[in-house]
């Protein structure tokens, strides 16, 4: 178990270094559609929420566990379309009309 | 909980496509692509998942109700809300992730126990971590939207002994997790009140904070929400939440840091500086009458036809609000055919998120050479002979070079009052989003105001330069 | 076992990408300072080699092993100090005059 | 082989340490204190290796013997080396490295097999890698190393049918690895021939490229020995040889690619363009004596202090083995009190290494804004009075513009020839890096060869303006 969690510890140190990296120098124009896009991905915990759900041994947790797959949902989703909105209208707009 | 090799190399793979989406959303050509790389990423972890964990057919059924809401709700508020909305709805969708991460924090913590509270000590950190991030991230996001939707707490609010009360209340959560990790009594209950603990602080973090930052929390609550997945990932063994998390966390604090440069506001003034000047908030404008010059739409146009050979065009929140795009581009063919030379001044926080201002220009064609950064404009305005500034305001505002204890003291602003004419379109003398009052509009000689929405006003302006040309 | 090398494999990935980010935009200046600082990094299998003999069950792994920690020695500490070697030219070069 | 607790943590210290090593490595502040913090890193990944395996007093003495005696080959060499000699050193520094990678992997699979060949196919994969790349890495180094240093092979050596050759052998190392792999016999004998195959394999691959792009091939193996170090560290369940490892191989992946892009080599030109052309080579010179206009340091002298306002200095690699940056910058100094504007214009590939010319003139403390880039100048110097040239061939040879087999074709270069007069000094009319002659040479209107060692003549130069000014 222990030997598990180390190599985890070093797969979340390695994530952190490169989440810095990857953002270095953007563009001012992006910022707000990479914290958009970032927003959705840290949706990731729809997974987690599953996991919990697909394990749960008693209700309460599965209970607990679907509200987080709701909330879960509601991120993704809601963040990727968002994003996606945003980023539409740095071709010139002629898609979609609405500011 | 180890996985098995598939799924394994599956979220490896799609931890891949979030790094290689977010790669691709550095550059404006590929950024759209880059977002739905990402998507992928998450529609192969999410499929994934169910291979990995069987269960019987009511759970899947359950399973497939929550998420078609979620995704539903999600995806109806997303394309339904205006732009100008925007920021209070990331930060909606940046609480319920962070809700949810709590939330996966204390099942997990609750199942524990029922296993008997046998535990790995790094694991239960991780576990009470996200609980505690998560859930400030969920309260604070709240509390940012309820901001912006201007349903409540508007401005920066604030109470005397605001600071001793947020520190009190670190303690006791520091000590409330050692008592669970030391083998106290009750741990689910201490878990709960930590979940409580959690939401008060988020209420309390961002409750002082003035409007003009939140997209700055935002931005930061966005990454404490990454913080809390990884933490979450942790306690599952789940690599792909590690991973997205982390990236999340780490990017999102570099974006916080970027943002808040461009926007000329340190972290640390943003998150204490309210509360430390709790009382002294500035004031919204003084009552008193203070006389200015006004003029028509073909005022306007006469000074900008007869008086101007360059001018700049400042635009702001106001031109959004008033979907005024058109009506600006508009007006700038017409002058440029009638031989002026027209430019766009773009400042960095213009509008309510960083990029506003160029989106919409894009959406109305206007050229993306004619728009000028603030550094890159700045020294022309001396030469110039007219601005017309539309619906901005912060963003010119000279108050802003005075030292002192104004919200927006220290920002870059674009040098509109050097110019020798200034039209201002506007529909009221009321302050923008700082609360502050603008010198500019009262500078008789030099600025002229034009009361009007900014698309009716503009499309005015056009008219009658086209009359008169 | 197979659990290892999976946990290893995502640090192997995560640790690539990393290294694409860490070398995105350099100054042409500092193109063979890096390579000759990475080369020194990779220097590394000295510690590779280093367990080969401290683990070795034959005598014929240890020497290969030694001879692999005499070849990693040498491309650790030269690698290092050249680099620094030519770093220090940067800074006006005040203090080692050999061109 | 999992390690323990303290150990994981002590190698997850010192990837971190190379990250943020090699992050201070991306500018020139800060570089110096990059290569230290990579440096300690190392050394704790050294030191905490002996407390996971703990071994008798033997072993110890032994590996403190080699290691001192490693330590002190590679600082003796590191520190006597000449700076112009520095790329066949890093090539040999890289060579070790990749030899070592080799046998690791060799030496675990010769354990493997002694402790009864059982296996996880994943990690003898690997095994391979490790020692095939690792060979390669080696052999091409050393053949690197002997092309610089001028031992032997010089310039392109080709035979026929060395593609042919090379897939062949390309085929017989996957059957080699097949056969291991599907329990063939004599496994251990298999694994030797792999070495020699993987070392047969670098020498075909170095031997065709000729010394001008030498560099680039340097950079490219020493990707490979990361690669090598990487598998290697997979087969050892070794974290801190993957991150390492897979750091350098990618970061010398990325190197190589802007390096050729620098130097306007494409990477499948370089190493397959020689191969595919075998027997082509450029000639060095036809034998025909053409003539030149030659002078001495008085006429050089007479033309900058009488016919020449502004000059522009190119400097290359003839400064730096003549160790005339001393020379360059006084009489850089003894123009300027005569009123004279005086630019250095810096190709990217002057020198041996990138950032040659850089580091030399900063050591004699000729000031950064004088130096400027070939896209920062190249229009200037239809402008200029005059050019001098000193030790630099290649990076003004006009021949580079035109289309066609010559090795330089299509590398920009520094338009000396526009300017309205020009100094070359060098000892002969030999060439330079790339072995062809140099138009340049023989325009006898506009250019004057002052033949002499560069520091020297320059000496001369400076002597002279002195007394005639
Ligand atoms: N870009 C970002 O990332 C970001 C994010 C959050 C906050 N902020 C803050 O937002 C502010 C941006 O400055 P800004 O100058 O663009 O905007 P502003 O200071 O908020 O001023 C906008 C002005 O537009 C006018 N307006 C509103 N609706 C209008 C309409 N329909 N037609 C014409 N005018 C209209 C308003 O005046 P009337 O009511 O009189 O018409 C208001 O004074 C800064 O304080 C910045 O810090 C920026
Ligand atoms: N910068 C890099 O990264 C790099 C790396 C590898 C290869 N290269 C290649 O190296 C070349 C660099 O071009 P370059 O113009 O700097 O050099 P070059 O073309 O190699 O010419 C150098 C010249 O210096 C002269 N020289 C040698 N010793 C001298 C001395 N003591 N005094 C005066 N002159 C002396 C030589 O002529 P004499 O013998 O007649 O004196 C020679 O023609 C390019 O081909 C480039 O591709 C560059």
């Amino acid at each position: 178990m222990a030997a598990e969690i180390l190599s985890q510890l070093v797969v979340l140190v390695l994530a952190i270094a490169l989440g810095f990296e990857l953002i270095s120098r953007v563009p001012t124009l992006l910022h707000t559609p990479l914290m958009s896009a970032t927003n959705a991905i840290h949706g990731i915990v729809v997974v987690g929420a599953l996991v919990i759900v697909l394990t749960a041994e008693d209700t309460l947790t599965k209970v607990l566990g679907l509200v987080a797959v709701f909330f879960g949902a509601v991120n993704v989703v809601g963040g990727f379309i968002v994003t996606n909105r945003m980023l539409e209208m740095f071709r010139g707009g002629s898609r979609r009309k609405r500011g | 909980m180890a996985l098995s090799t598939g799924t394994t190399l599956v979220y490896l793979f799609a931890a891949a496509l979030f790094i290689f989406g977010i790669r691709l959303l550095r550059s404006p050509q590929t950024a759209r692509a880059g977002n739905l790389v990402a998507a992928v990423g998450m529609f192969v972890a999410f499929v994934v998942t169910f291979f990995e964990f069987p269960a019987e057919a009511l759970t899947l059924v359950l399973i497939a109700v929550v998420v078609g809401l979620g995704s539903a709700v999600g995806g109806v508020i997303a394309v339904r809300v205006p732009m100008t909305s925007m920021p209070q709805f990331v930060a909606a969708f940046n609480g319920v992730g962070g809700g949810a991460a709590a939330l996966i924090g204390f099942s997990e913590f609750y199942e524990i126990q029922l296993a008997g509270g046998d535990e790995n000590l790094v694991i239960l950190l991780f576990i009470f971590f996200s609980i505690l991030v998560g859930g400030l991230s969920f309260a604070g996001s709240v509390i940012a939207f309820v901001k912006l939707e201007e349903l409540a707490f508007g401005g920066s609010v604030t109470f005397p002994g605001q600071k001793v009360v947020n520190a009190g209340l670190l303690v006791l959560v520091i000590a409330l997790v050692v008592t669970v990790l030391a083998g106290g009594p009750a741990p689910v209950l201490f878990a709960a009140v930590l979940l409580a603990l959690a939401l008060l602080l988020g209420v309390l973090l961002v409750i002082p904070i003035g409007g003009a930052d939140m997209p700055i929390v935002i931005s930061l609550l966005n990454a404490f929400t990454g913080v809390a997945a990884a933490a979450s990932g942790m306690a599952l063994g789940n690599t792909v939440l590690i991973i997205a998390g982390a990236l999340v966390g780490a990017s999102g604090t570099i974006l916080t840091y970027l943002m808040s440069n461009a926007l000329g506001r340190p972290l640390s003034k943003i998150l204490f500086g309210a509360v430390a000047a709790a009382g002294t908030g500035a004031a919204a404008g003084d009552g008193e009458e203070k006389p200015v010059t006004s003029g028509g739409a073909d005022d306007v146009a006469a000074t900008l036809a007869y008086d101007a050979d360059s001018v700049i065009f400042i635009p702001g929140y106001g031109l959004a609000v008033a979907q005024a795009q058109g009506a600006i581009a508009d007006l700038m063919r017409t002058l440029e055919a009638q031989g002026k030379d027209v430019k766009f001044a773009i400042h960095p926080v213009a509008g309510r998120m960083p990029g506003h201002m160029n989106v919409l220009l894009a959406e109305a064609d206007v050229p993306a050479e004619k728009l000028f950064d603030l550094e890159d404009i700045n020294d022309q305005f001396a030469e110039t002979d007219a601005v017309v500034i539309v619906g901005a305001n912060d963003v010119v505002n000279p108050t802003a070079r005075e030292e002192g204890d104004n919200p927006i003291a220290g920002m870059p602003i674009l040098n509109a009052d050097h110019a020798k004419r200034v039209v201002i379109v506007k529909r009221s003398l009321s302050p923008g989003f700082a609360g502050i009052d603008n010198p500019l509009f009262y500078d008789q000689d030099k600025t002229m105001m034009l009361f009007s929405d900014a698309k009716q006003g503009l499309e005015g302006v056009t008219q009658s330069v086209k009359n008169q040309g």
